[in-house]
């Protein structure tokens, strides 16, 4: 039995059905308790969980953050909320050198299973200190795990594993999706880890995205099927572990390649993809890897500035055809 | 107040300034207020966007702490930043392209309501990471001291104001900056903007001595002292003391400044978590009310001056409006402009907003 | 102390342990000491690498206040981190096993110097960056009393103790922790090693209310007092009192503990920073002598008796470094070893360092 | 004029010339002064500079990077020493926020002309969280640039072009390279920031590295010369901006490329490198670009699995016997 909720609650559900089976989760970060989350994703869960497991935070990202991580190696399993990913840089330390390194360090003694989420990439017109799309730096990082949905299905099968995994993972949610509404099962799902998903079958050309860029692939995939260019569209879903099998199952058929990606360019998930695809395809590859990725500039403040910076259809249409010879 | 080298004046002992400089900070006060007003309308009306936070309650702070200040002594603050800019002589106008996201705007529509920088005013931001002006305001404490001391092998002669929030006491880097002034011994205030709340958790649900947060200096064995926050004489005459006593003395302090925001934190805030009680108690307290009503007791204006003075203020940021709403969008080259200060690539280097380059044009001019 | 619900013994009239528990910690800090010097031998022979930072002369501390809490009460620490692990309980071979690099050292020769976990001493490390263990260590407390309230539903009946030094009091993440503690009303007990020094900083150089860090807690309205860390019998009553206070209480504790490292920071270290006149002055009170003096005059051992407990641990050392020595290296495959929980890719899983795998079957062996 | 001079020379040379030109400048970071820095880099500066331009300062990345950065905001051009960037990361929010983004989010009013500078990489058995690379994360950010020197002589143009620039500049310093000697003129020179170098000409592959691995590199090239595969190395020198055109030319003639990085794979300098130039040697390329990075792990403790974890010279010759078909 499907239900249409929205993205937010469907994050909500991941977390509060894991919490009704497991008293070990709790959730922690600023105003997730009596003001419901910045962004209403926790909204009654103070009410449902109370006060010891839903928990207000002050503004200590690196604070409660290690906190979170301390308290996996007494069996634990925090969920951590950064009001927006942009706010974790002052974390950055505990969240990149203990939580995923902590079973290394320690010999296997202490694994880290803890989530952090939050929203992230450029939100609407919130200037360069508070749009980060944190993917392409964190992604670095060995020890970790790293989803994106894109849908409220996904975003709860994906949230839902994410709490049972053994590991950090971090779950990166993008505010301007929070509102759009999907199908999800009545009855309990998850989705694993890593497996990526085809959003829209093609013969042309392969485009990769994650997050949010789906919505643009699919707007550009639109356009260009009017020109009798079939795009096949893959979700990522997950960053860490990525499914380049997928990929290059798909690049085989296609035999050319868009990455699409809300981070700046350089070293990033999207030259990732881009050398992965050109080390597993180099035969299959009838041109090199596309990327489209935000402009490489602090994100402005200006709605039509920031706009023009995202790696929107325009773009990705004019890849497309500068991929396939059709420009 | 421990040890002065110069006579410093208690602050019971500071002169009420004369009537002009207290028409001076209703006008401000007034025009913070109403440039909030409008602000929030032009989000309502979707001309703004992004986050909006407003100052409306707290005008005595800003204007108070700013003008016992000198007009070269370094101010910086938060994202909750238009009355520090508005107090400091940013235009309207500028203030509002910005809003707008228009070319005209301080940060040519680059930066938003929480970036209001204006150099010309020695306002430094306008900085939306909480907590993270702290460590660049002791920079400029810093900085003032290195060049009139090392450069200039003068005596450290300027006093820098951070302004910050109740909410970022609880950020390690204010906590750093905070030892780093004490230190190096520098000529900075932070001014805590105590108004009881941070976003919806009231103070004394996450800071530890909430109660008594001045016991945050004592970690670093730094002058303090409570204030409040509503009257800007008040204000005015407590920050003097003190910000002559950090010239004179080159060591820090911090300022707890009582206060209260009028406004849900953001635009977005539904404001659950406190009473409409609570709220009217404070909105009595109305820091212009409070000024309108000793310049008239103290007969130093009439009821009709101050509502014609509301009027002009009203007539002012209209036309600031209009005239920010006729200031054209940035043009998309403007995406890859001000990245790096030097051309290469996609960059195409860096310029001063319109309004600095027309006023060091006029400048110019004038001289020739 | 404010307020207590249970009886709590003041410090001076906790009573001194018997004999026998006297004796262990003189075995303890023997044992560090020795670790130590043959740490800096093998470093010098290059069996060990990397950093190592040892605990010469802050034994008191380390065995003072393990000595008054349970054995199942949280301990952790920085990268100074021998001693606590050995006072823990970490046998000494497997120490030297992880300082040589060798796959029965406690973190598989991952960790290093800096790394010494043992959770089944309750040991959560070793930690590099100055600072990050105090999060950590608000995260250690926070557990034990989730875990006691709100998954058992009884009341918080454990203690963290979080060992930071007087340089980390710098680090923005303290203050965060020490707030969270505060605010959350965690037990747990910051317990600063204030040996004067970091690096080759002295604490009045680079840390405001250096000479009353107790001022730190003031700024979260934290009980503090400071002690003198050179004695492990005052070390233990004073610690003792606080371990029940904040058992009691649930509420963090502040606690300065005077001490002095007897050799530089880390092997590089020419110590310039400091006169022969100073180190002689503080070996004076070496706390090894000053326990062994107090047995003596108590007449609870005899002189030959400590020396033929010296020459134990001597021999204990001894075969400890041998029989590391003889652990072999990791295998290349434990690259990939350990740093996911599952198996993908190139990563191959995790599994416990050798001698917890062999504790474990030992008592699967014991209870079948 | 040159002589042998050590790379920690070199940087001080680099420092100590500017300073002296400029009042400006000041040096500042934990141990600096007295202790003459941890790696012996300022060793002298103290005394000829005096305390109030070369400051000692308390464990707190985030306060006086960020005071570095307020104090360009009025003039001043700070050089801030990481005692190693992998302290950088409790001030990540300072030098990924605020350095790059001032200029931007103040419309041009404020540039900020700072040098962050440190150890940068795994030195000699430091452990996980002492052996960042910190390149890949912090490359993905635009507004600032980020220099890698590989000898004395680069390490000295460099950094003063570092200083003299007026954006912030990243200087990365191996440890492990800090008492290699070369030759450094006595007269003054710069080093334009953003230009390759080779540092081996060969025509049967093109080695990429910079910083350390250029030295993994010349190691594996000698190697590879005895089995008749003339390598070109590259020594990329600047990371941002990234001088493609030198690699664009070698590849041009080589035709194989080995881009060697000492970062973790995923999302790095090194992918970034291959995504590029297949992008720009397409039709040049008979193989794709093969990379060689750390391995996907935490730093290990052990000396022997710590040298595994490099991207040593077998590793590359490895990688390059497969990139030439000669495997
Ligand atoms: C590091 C960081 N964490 C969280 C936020 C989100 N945030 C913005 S303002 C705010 C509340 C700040 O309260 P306070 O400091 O009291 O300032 P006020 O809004 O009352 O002026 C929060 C949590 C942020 N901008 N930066
Ligand atoms: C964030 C960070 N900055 C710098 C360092 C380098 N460092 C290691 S120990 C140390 C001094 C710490 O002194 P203190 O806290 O007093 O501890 P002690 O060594 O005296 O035990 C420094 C600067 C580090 N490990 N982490
Ligand atoms: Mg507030
Ligand atoms: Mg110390």
């Amino acid at each position: 039995m499907a239900r249409e909720i929205e993205f937010r609650e469907a994050l909500r559900e991941a977390m509060s059905e894991e919490m009704r089976i497991d008293p070990r989760v709790f959730l922690m970060g600023e105003e997730v308790a009596d003001y419901h989350g910045a962004y209403k994703v926790s909204k009654g869960m103070l009410e449902e969980f109370g006060p010891r497991r839903i928990i207000d935070t002050p503004i200590s990202e690196s604070g409660f953050a290690g906190l979170g991580i301390g308290a996996t190696m007494l069996g634990l399993r925090p969920i951590v909320e950064f009001m927006s990913w942009s706010f974790s840089l002052v974390a950055a330390d505990q969240i990149m050198n203990n939580a995923p390194k902590i079973l290394y360090m320690s010999g296997g003694q202490f694994g880290c299973p803890i989530v952090f989420r939050g929203n992230d990439g450029a939100g609407g017109q919130l200037g360069s200190t508070h749009s980060w799309c944190v993917e392409s730096l964190y992604a670095n990082v060995p020890g970790l795990k790293m989803i994106i949905p894109s849908d409220p299905y996904d975003a709860k099968g994906l949230l839902k594993s994410a709490i049972r995994d053994d590991n950090p993972v971090f779950c990166l949610e993008s505010e301007r999706l929070l509102s759009i509404k999907g199908d999800v099962p009545e009855e309990e799902y998850v989705i694993p880890i890593g497996e990526a998903v085809v959003r829209r079958a093609g013969t042309d050309c392969t485009l990769v995205g994650f997050g949010r860029t789906v919505y643009f692939c699919e707007e550009a995939a639109e356009e260009l099927a009017k020109e009798g260019i079939e795009c096949e569209i893959l979700d990522m879903r997950s960053i860490r572990p990525l499914d380049l099998d997928a990929i290059v199952a798909s690049v085989r058929k296609t035999n050319y390649c868009v990455v699409v990606d809300q981070s700046w360019s350089f070293a990033s998930v999207g030259s990732e993809v881009a050398a992965e695809v050109h080390k597993a395809c180099f035969d299959d590859l009838d041109n090199h890897v596309h990327r489209v990725h935000n402009d490489d500039v602090p994100a402005p403040y200006s709605h039509e500035l920031e706009q023009e910076m995202l790696p929107h259809a325009r773009k990705i249409c004019e890849a497309v055809r500068a991929a396939t010879y059709n420009a | 107040m421990s040890t002065t080298k110069t006579k410093i004046l208690k602050a019971h002992e500071v002169p009420v300034p004369d009537v002009d400089v207290l028409k001076g900070w209703l006008l401000d006060m007034l025009r913070i207020r109403e440039f909030e007003v409008r602000s929030m309308q032009a989000y309502q009306n979707k001309l703004a966007g992004g986050f909006l936070h407003v100052y409306n309650g707290q005008e005595a702070v800003a204007v108070g702490c700013i003008g016992a200040m000198r007009h070269t002594d370094p101010v910086i603050t938060a994202y909750r930043d238009h009355g520090h800019a508005l107090a400091r002589g940013l235009e309207p106008k500028i203030g509002f392209a910005e809003l707008f996201g228009r070319i005209d705007g301080c940060a040519k529509g680059k930066g938003g309501s929480m970036h209001f920088f204006d150099r010309d005013n020695h306002m430094f931001g306008g900085h939306g990471i909480v907590g993270a002006q702290c460590p660049l305001g002791t920079g400029l404490a810093f900085a003032t001291k290195y060049n009139d001391e090392v450069i200039n092998g003068g005596t450290s002669d300027s006093v820098t104001a951070c302004f910050l929030g109740d909410g970022a006491l609880n950020q390690g880097s204010v906590h750093e900056a905070m030892n780093l002034a004490a230190i190096f011994d520098l000529p900075i205030i932070f001014c805590v903007e105590n108004n009881r709340y941070a976003m919806g958790t009231s103070i004394d649900r996450c800071t530890a001595s909430g109660d008594q947060i001045t016991n945050r200096a004592v970690a670093f064995d730094m002058e303090a002292r409570t204030i409040r926050g509503m009257d800007v004489i008040e204000v005015y005459r407590e920050m003097k003391e003190i910000v002559e006593w950090v010239r004179s003395e080159s060591k820090p302090f911090f300022l707890d400044i009582d206060t209260y925001r009028f406004k849900g934190h953001s635009m977005s805030d539904p404001r659950k978590y406190r009473t409409h009680e609570e709220e009217a108690e404070f909105e009595a307290n109305d820091p212009i009310d409070k000024l309108s009503r000793y310049l008239i007791s103290e007969k130093l204006m009439k009821e009709d001056e101050i509502k014609a003075m509301s009027k002009e203020i009203r007539t002012e940021i209209r036309e600031a409006v209009d005239w920010a709403k006729k200031s054209p969008l940035p043009d998309v080259s403007e995406l890859h402009h001000d990245v790096y200060a030097d051309v290469w690539g996609p960059f195409t280097g860096t310029s001063l907003p319109r309004y600095m380059q027309e006023r060091s044009a006029e400048e110019a001019g004038d001289g020739s």
